[in-house]
């Protein structure tokens, strides 16, 4: 423990700057892996354990899509649309059938397609760790705020992340979509009732949630390392700020991500050796005391 | 990089092998029985998925080479060697599971522990109760072998060790330092067993050959952290002049991207010890220049004939770069097959006096030879320099050795300190 | 109702036990001996958590708490103190009662995916401080040097076939102590709040404290199995304290089945015989295995024994009418997942 | 005895229970009964412990319990069963009654002793008889008619030997032959064990028919109380009960 650097950091603008956009931007690629995690639990309640893997393969599409096209809008768009389109066959050929079954039978359909997709990664893409490369547009030096140090690539990454949690909360809340999704999270069989096919909204649920986990992956590809097995730790982590900000919630999960990003990127000063065990404390005291999570229980 | 499914390379040379000694004992000796041509099982426990499917990959060609090679001479007496290789999936109980199901259910003789530091020190116990022939080819931590607790007569470690590592690292980024005026460092290393030790050795060793250092700041990313981001703007932060870091395969790579588009290259000198090593060199698309680093293999370091040539021969069988891991396995097997060769048997007691203080002749030795100390079993007098990175192939043209006699002498002043004698 | 008597299952359990050490000298090699003690490892650890899940309807996250804790306090108590292996067994199950009360206190009041969460929070908190506390676990690199086994009662764990009867031993006797809990009226109590959790109150039953004495005795099961484990590995790594261990336990009971009290036995020596088998085929284990699980999850839609039963009570009575219930067994073989 | 002494409960600032002081002499047979909405399960919930009164007390006995917690409550004798039957869907009628006996026993965290503990058998057929069930004894309580599930519900209720047995609605649900087999049977519970028994009930053919008296609630507070021919003629009751019986009987 290094409270006094805590400290020493908090009163140093450079310091609390850095360590800030640090937090956000560790927090807003976990945002989008969160995001749908929480959304697919909200409304089709289940626990999509594979979801770390969507983001694994969102990597790997956006790889090989840099490979061709040389273009990194193209590579994170093939992430995202991939993974969306992975995400449809992936909810059709094996969740739908799980719908309604035991959580843990749910968790047994994941483990099972995660162990797969990790090991057709591995023959597909080889069993070396791979590295994306910045784009060249990215290769500048980094912006410097009042002694903070802001990487050109972050703030691009931020900007956009932030713009998708907007675009996304709008969905959810302005759009007819975001109101079925909202409904059918509540009550699916009022939904059905009003002759909408609750079918086709829980696979457009799981395309948008791979759509995002997909993007996260192509986002973050250039600062990765990509490797299969690479989804383990961020579906973990996933399920922290799920659990902090509300199962569910949208809202939630934007603030569950950028909640650990600071308790990472502050606890790594103060705490360097538990900032993981500090996440599990920080659970664990939400559940306790508020089970629903930050964002209570209301819809999407 | 290959396509080619680990256990078919395994398969197809085995069969390759047992044609080449069928032909050799027809002609040589036309009554040898079946039996006696029943081929010597050796088991290799290693990781062959999730994120170090890489070491396995490595540790089993680097095995393979040397038997290929030993099978096409004819193998012991007619008997080729078989290599049987497992995926602990790096899980230490899976680990022990397999190396006893090699010994009691496969009949392997010798056993190859190629997998993670932490499944070592399980199969350590198994070569404990059984009393097997056991090669440690892949664990760098140092008290595997030099805790005297620890030590079982039959098993032997064929890799490099923390200990030699830091010593060579520190007296090396002393000088670097004296020459650059180097004194605020800061650490940057996984938090685990292999990289907490480095760290704290490195630095130990950097204080003893340079007076002046200190160490300003430390930052313990976690084992396959993706993101590294907290720990660099921790170390923007505290504006150190070098950095040391271990951290190692694909979360060095990661590492170093992330670094780049800090600028941290432009700002500090960087001593990451575990780049030189093909599998990143060749992964990281823009390398900075002039990153410090301990040679992990190098084809041109040693800058030999016979290097360049091993090299060569391994890149063109398995159509990809040797790895620090490849070298580590050639020598583990290579210490057995001259024992088998020795002791004509496959005793493990006898074949463990045999290697007990034997040198084999490979490149990647000091003036081409490595020694299995006796005593801890451990290896020693492999080839360790440091150099600085270039962008492209050779990557690090200049690699400067470091002196074996200095780093045994601080080796055994720090068993002392360590109460190991 | 057919019922079984504790000494009519006792005489089952002695009678199994002299099978299984007879074993050895039918079925040779080590292979052998080595997936049984793997087995009592697991075996014990699955079904103890199948008491959660199973018999008490709690889905348990986080139940490699127990079995971590259980390896690595018996680890450091034979590490540490020169005491007899009984007296540092029962010092663990000492110990996991008392984190499991403490723990099971915070955690069963919490429902559903809230206490699932809430277990595995725990559990993790336990790995980070075994990987935190070098000094005393050994961080990452677990309990080296062995775990010494000095001989009791005439047994001695450093012979092959003596660990394999001490591990099957104590795999009959938690299997028999386990099943007469469920087959006690604490067992139907589990039953009840599973099937009613909001009924239960009314009928004067303290559901937290019922939960949290599942939730404890279950833990000092899950804590035997990992006991055996280190004996098995010599040592105890971070890995036992890890949310895979608890998959493997989930995985375990979800294949072999929940309603039945053998399943998670079955499951054991499914996933078990599956990783052993697949690893020695080939490499791509991952792929070899996660097939057969789909094939299992998606065919079957539930666990094998659940399965089996259900068809076996389908045969009995053709009809869809109202299923007489023989055997007291079968009270927990329907469908679980009851609530309101 | 069951005295309740200005009962309060709100949520949300809309009070479900408003300052209800009401009496229930022992061994008596009294229906409740008010228009949709009028907190007749909240009343039930309160004296059972459902929910925490916010003010007033409920004295069983002379002893107040307001605010302990339904198992404590239910062990000073309070029974109830409830509107939609609450079962155990995966235990068979007899395995649910002894559970029930068990815990009214305060054996049900026994361990070491099989199940059912000898003598609770006994009592278990006594109440299964009792609620008519004995044919339907083995059968997965799943598996019952709606009308049976809800004998079960009471049965359960009717182990605990209360001093005071609450039932919400027993007849809901059911069509009117089931209706009338199922008052008999309440009835003749209520004669064989001598509790004091409160029922809600919508049906007021059913109502006049059994009940000794009738307490009648309305937007929480308690309008009328008295014998049903009482009750019949209350115009406060008349005037605003009708419309909304009329509604309610619709629903």
């Amino acid at each position: 423990m290094d409270l006094s650097a805590l400290a020493s950091c908090l009163i140093t603008p450079s310091c609390v700057i850095t360590q800030t956009t640090s937090g956000l931007i560790i927090g807003l690629l976990l945002f989008l892996v969160a995001a749908g995690v929480s959304l697919i639990f909200g409304v089709l309640k289940v626990v999509n354990f594979a979801h770390g893997a969507f983001y694994m393969l969102g990597a790997y599409f956006a790889y090989t899509a840099y490979q061709l096209s040389g273009n990194y809008l193209i590579a994170v768009l093939a992430g995202g649309i991939g993974v969306a389109l992975f995400g449809l066959v992936f909810e059709r050929l094996l969740i739908s059938r799980v719908y309604g079954s035991p959580v843990l039978m749910q968790l047994l359909v994941c483990y099972g397609a995660i162990l797969i997709l990790d090991d057709l990664v591995k023959i597909i893409w080889g069993a070396d760790f791979l590295s994306f490369g910045m784009p060249s547009a990215f290769q500048q030096l980094p912006f410097v705020f009042a002694g903070g140090v802001v990487p050109v690539f972050y703030l691009f990454l931020i900007v956009v992340a932030l713009a998708i949690a907007g675009l996304l909360g709008l969905l959810i809340s302005k759009t007819r979509y975001g109101k079925i999704v909202r409904a059918a999270a509540v009550n699916p069989s009022m939904v059905s009732a009003l002759g909408i096919n609750t079918g086709v909204v829980y696979a457009s649920v799981f395309v948008l949630g791979g759509f995002l986990a997909g993007l996260a992956g192509g986002l973050a590809a250039p600062v990765r390392s990509l490797t299969a097995g690479m989804g383990t730790s961020i579906i973990i982590e996933s399920f922290i700020v799920t659990v902090i900000g509300g199962m569910g919630s949208v809202a939630g999960a934007l603030v569950g991500s950028i909640l650990i990003g600071l308790v990472r990127s502050f606890g790594t000063i103060g705490f360097p050796l538990f900032t993981e065990g500090l996440m599990f404390v920080l659970m664990a005291v939400v559940l306790v005391l508020k089970p629903s999570g930050l964002f209570g229980k209301g819809g999407a | 990089m290959t396509k080619r499914a680990p256990n078919g390379v395994g398969r197809r040379s085995v069969l390759k092998g047992t044609a080449a000694v069928a032909a050799a004992s027809t002609i040589g000796f036309p009554f040898v029985s079946k039996a006696q041509n029943k081929p010597i099982k050796v088991g290799m426990v290693t990781v062959l998925s999730g994120r170090v499917a890489i070491l396995g990959s490595a540790s089993q060609k680097g095995a393979q080479i040397e038997i290929d090679a030993f099978n096409a001479a004819g193998g012991l007496g007619g008997r080729p060697i078989e290599l049987i290789v497992r995926d602990s999936k790096a899980k230490p109980e899976e680990a022990a599971r397999i190396a006893r199901e090699f010994i009691n259910s496969e009949g392997c003789e010798i056993l190859l522990d190629a997998d993670t530091s932490a499944a070592a020190f399980a199969i350590q116990e198994i070569a404990r109760e059984t009393g097997i022939l056991t090669i440690h080819t892949n664990s760098e931590t140092s008290s595997l072998t030099a805790d005297p607790k620890l030590h079982v007569p039959t098993a032997f470690r064929s890799a490099r060790q923390g200990i030699h590592d830091a010593i060579a690292g520190g007296s090396y980024a002393a000088e670097v330092s004296k020459a650059k005026k180097l004194n605020r460092w800061m650490g940057c290393s996984p938090d685990y067993a292999y990289g907490r030790d480095s760290n704290k050795l490195f630095f130990e060793y950097l204080k003893r050959f340079h007076k002046d250092a200190e160490v300003i700041g430390e930052s313990w990313p976690k084992l396959f952290q993706p993101d590294y981001t907290e720990q660099l703007t921790k170390i923007l932060q505290s504006k150190p002049q070098a950095v040391y870091s271990c951290l190692w395969g694909g979360d060095l790579t990661a590492f170093i991207d992330q670094s780049s588009i800090y600028n941290l290259f432009a700002q500090t000198e960087v001593f990451a010890i575990n780049i030189a090593d093909y599998a990143v060199l060749t992964a990281i698309k823009n390398l900075p220049k002039g990153i410090h680093s301990g040679s992990r293999y190098l084809s041109t370091f040693p800058p030999t004939k016979e290097n360049a040539d091993w090299s060569a021969g391994y890149r063109k069988k398995f159509n990809e770069y040797p790895l620090n891991w490849s070298w580590e396995n050639s020598a583990g097997t290579k210490f057995v097959l001259d024992a088998l060769k020795k002791t004509n048997s496959t005793d493990s007691k006898k074949l463990a006096e045999a290697i007990s203080g034997a040198s084999i002749s490979v490149p990647y030795g000091v003036d081409g030879k490595l020694t299995m100390r006796a005593g801890d079993n451990t290896l020693i007098n492999y080839s360790t320099g440091w150099g600085q990175t270039i962008q492209k192939d050779p990557f690090v043209p200049d690699v400067k050795s470091v002196d074996w006699k200095m780093i045994l002498d601080l080796e055994t002043e720090w068993k002392k300190t360590m109460k190991y004698i | 109702m057919t019922r079984s008597s504790l000494l009519r299952d006792s005489l089952i359990a002695i009678a199994v036990f002299a099978v299984l050490a007879l074993l050895p000298f039918i079925v040779p090699g080590k292979g052998f001996t080595d997936f049984m003690v793997r087995l009592a490892a697991f075996g014990i650890f699955a079904t103890s958590l199948n008491l959660l899940v199973g018999y008490a309807g709690m889905e348990s996250f986080g139940h490699g708490l127990f079995f971590g804790l259980g390896c690595y306090s018996f680890g450091l108590i034979m590490q540490t103190f020169p005491v007899s292996i009984p007296v540092a067994f029962l010092a663990t199950v000492g110990l996991s009662i008392v984190v499991g009360t403490v723990v099971g206190a915070i955690c069963v009041r919490l429902n559903e995916i809230y206490f699932a969460f809430v277990t595995l929070a725990f559990q993790m908190l336990l790995h980070s401080l075994i990987i935190a506390w070098t000094p005393i676990t050994g961080g990452d690199q677990g309990l080296t040097g062995g775990i010494p086994r000095p001989p009791f009662l005439g047994i001695r764990l450093d012979d092959y076939y003596h660990l394999y009867l001490f591990s099957t031993g104590l795999l009959v006797a938690s299997l028999l102590a386990m099943y007469h809990i469920v087959q006690s009226p604490f067992g139907y109590t589990l039953r009840m709040i599973r099937d009613n959790a909001a009924r239960a109150p009314f009928l004067g039953i303290n559901v937290f404290r019922v939960r949290l004495m599942a939730y404890v005795i279950a833990g000092a099961f899950g804590a035997i199995g990992g006991m055996i484990m280190s004996l098995f590995v010599s040592g105890a790594f971070p890995d036992f304290a890890y949310w895979t261990i608890s998959g493997e336990a989930i995985f375990m009971i979800m294949l072999g089945g929940i309603t039945v009290f053998l399943g998670p036995m079955v499951g054991a020596v499914m996933l078990l015989l599956l990783n052993d088998f697949v690893t020695k085929m080939t490499t791509h284990y991952g792929l070899v295995l996660g097939l057969v699980i789909l094939l299992f999850a998606l065919g079957l839609r539930k666990g094998l024994m659940d399965f089996a039963a259900d068809l076996w009570r389908d045969r009995q009575t053709p009809t869809s009418g109202p299923r007489p219930d023989t055997a007291a067994k079968t009270a927990a073989s329907a469908p679980a997942r009851a609530g309101e | 005895m069951l005295k309740i002494e200005g009962l309060s409960k709100s949520f949300g600032g809309v009070a479900a229970t408003n300052d209800v002081s009401l009496h229930f002499p022992k061994g008596s047979l009294t229906a409740v009964i008010g228009p949709n909405g009028a907190g007749k399960t909240t009343f039930f919930n309160l004296i059972t412990g459902a929910f925490k009164p916010d003010r007033g007390r409920i004295l069983l006995d002379g002893d107040d319990i307001a605010g302990l917690s339904p198992p404590e409550i239910v062990r000073r004798g309070i029974g109830r069963a409830f509107q939609i039957a609450r079962i155990f869907p995966t235990l068979t009628v007899r395995q649910a009654v002894l559970g029930a006996v068990h815990a009214h026993r305060n054996q049900h965290r026994i361990l070491a002793k099989r199940f059912p503990m000898p003598g609770s058998g006994d009592r278990a057929e006594q109440v299964i008889a009792l609620a008519g069930l004995t044919a339907k004894a083995d059968t997965l309580s799943r598996n019952l008619s709606h009308g049976d599930q809800k004998l079960l519900d009471i049965a359960l209720a009717l182990v605990l030997e209360p001093h005071v047995l609450l039932l919400d609605e027993p007849t809901a649900g059911m069509g009117p032959e089931e209706r009338w087999a199922m008052i008999d049977t309440v009835h003749r519970m209520w004669e064989q064990e001598r509790m004091t028994l409160i029922f809600i009930e919508h049906d007021m053919s059913i109502v006049f028919k059994i009940a000794q008296s009738v307490r009648v609630l309305s937007y929480g507070r308690v309008l009328a109380e008295g014998t049903p021919d009482e009750i019949r003629r209350h115009p406060e009751v008349i005037k605003a009960y009708l419309g909304d019986e009329f509604e309610a009987s619709h629903a």
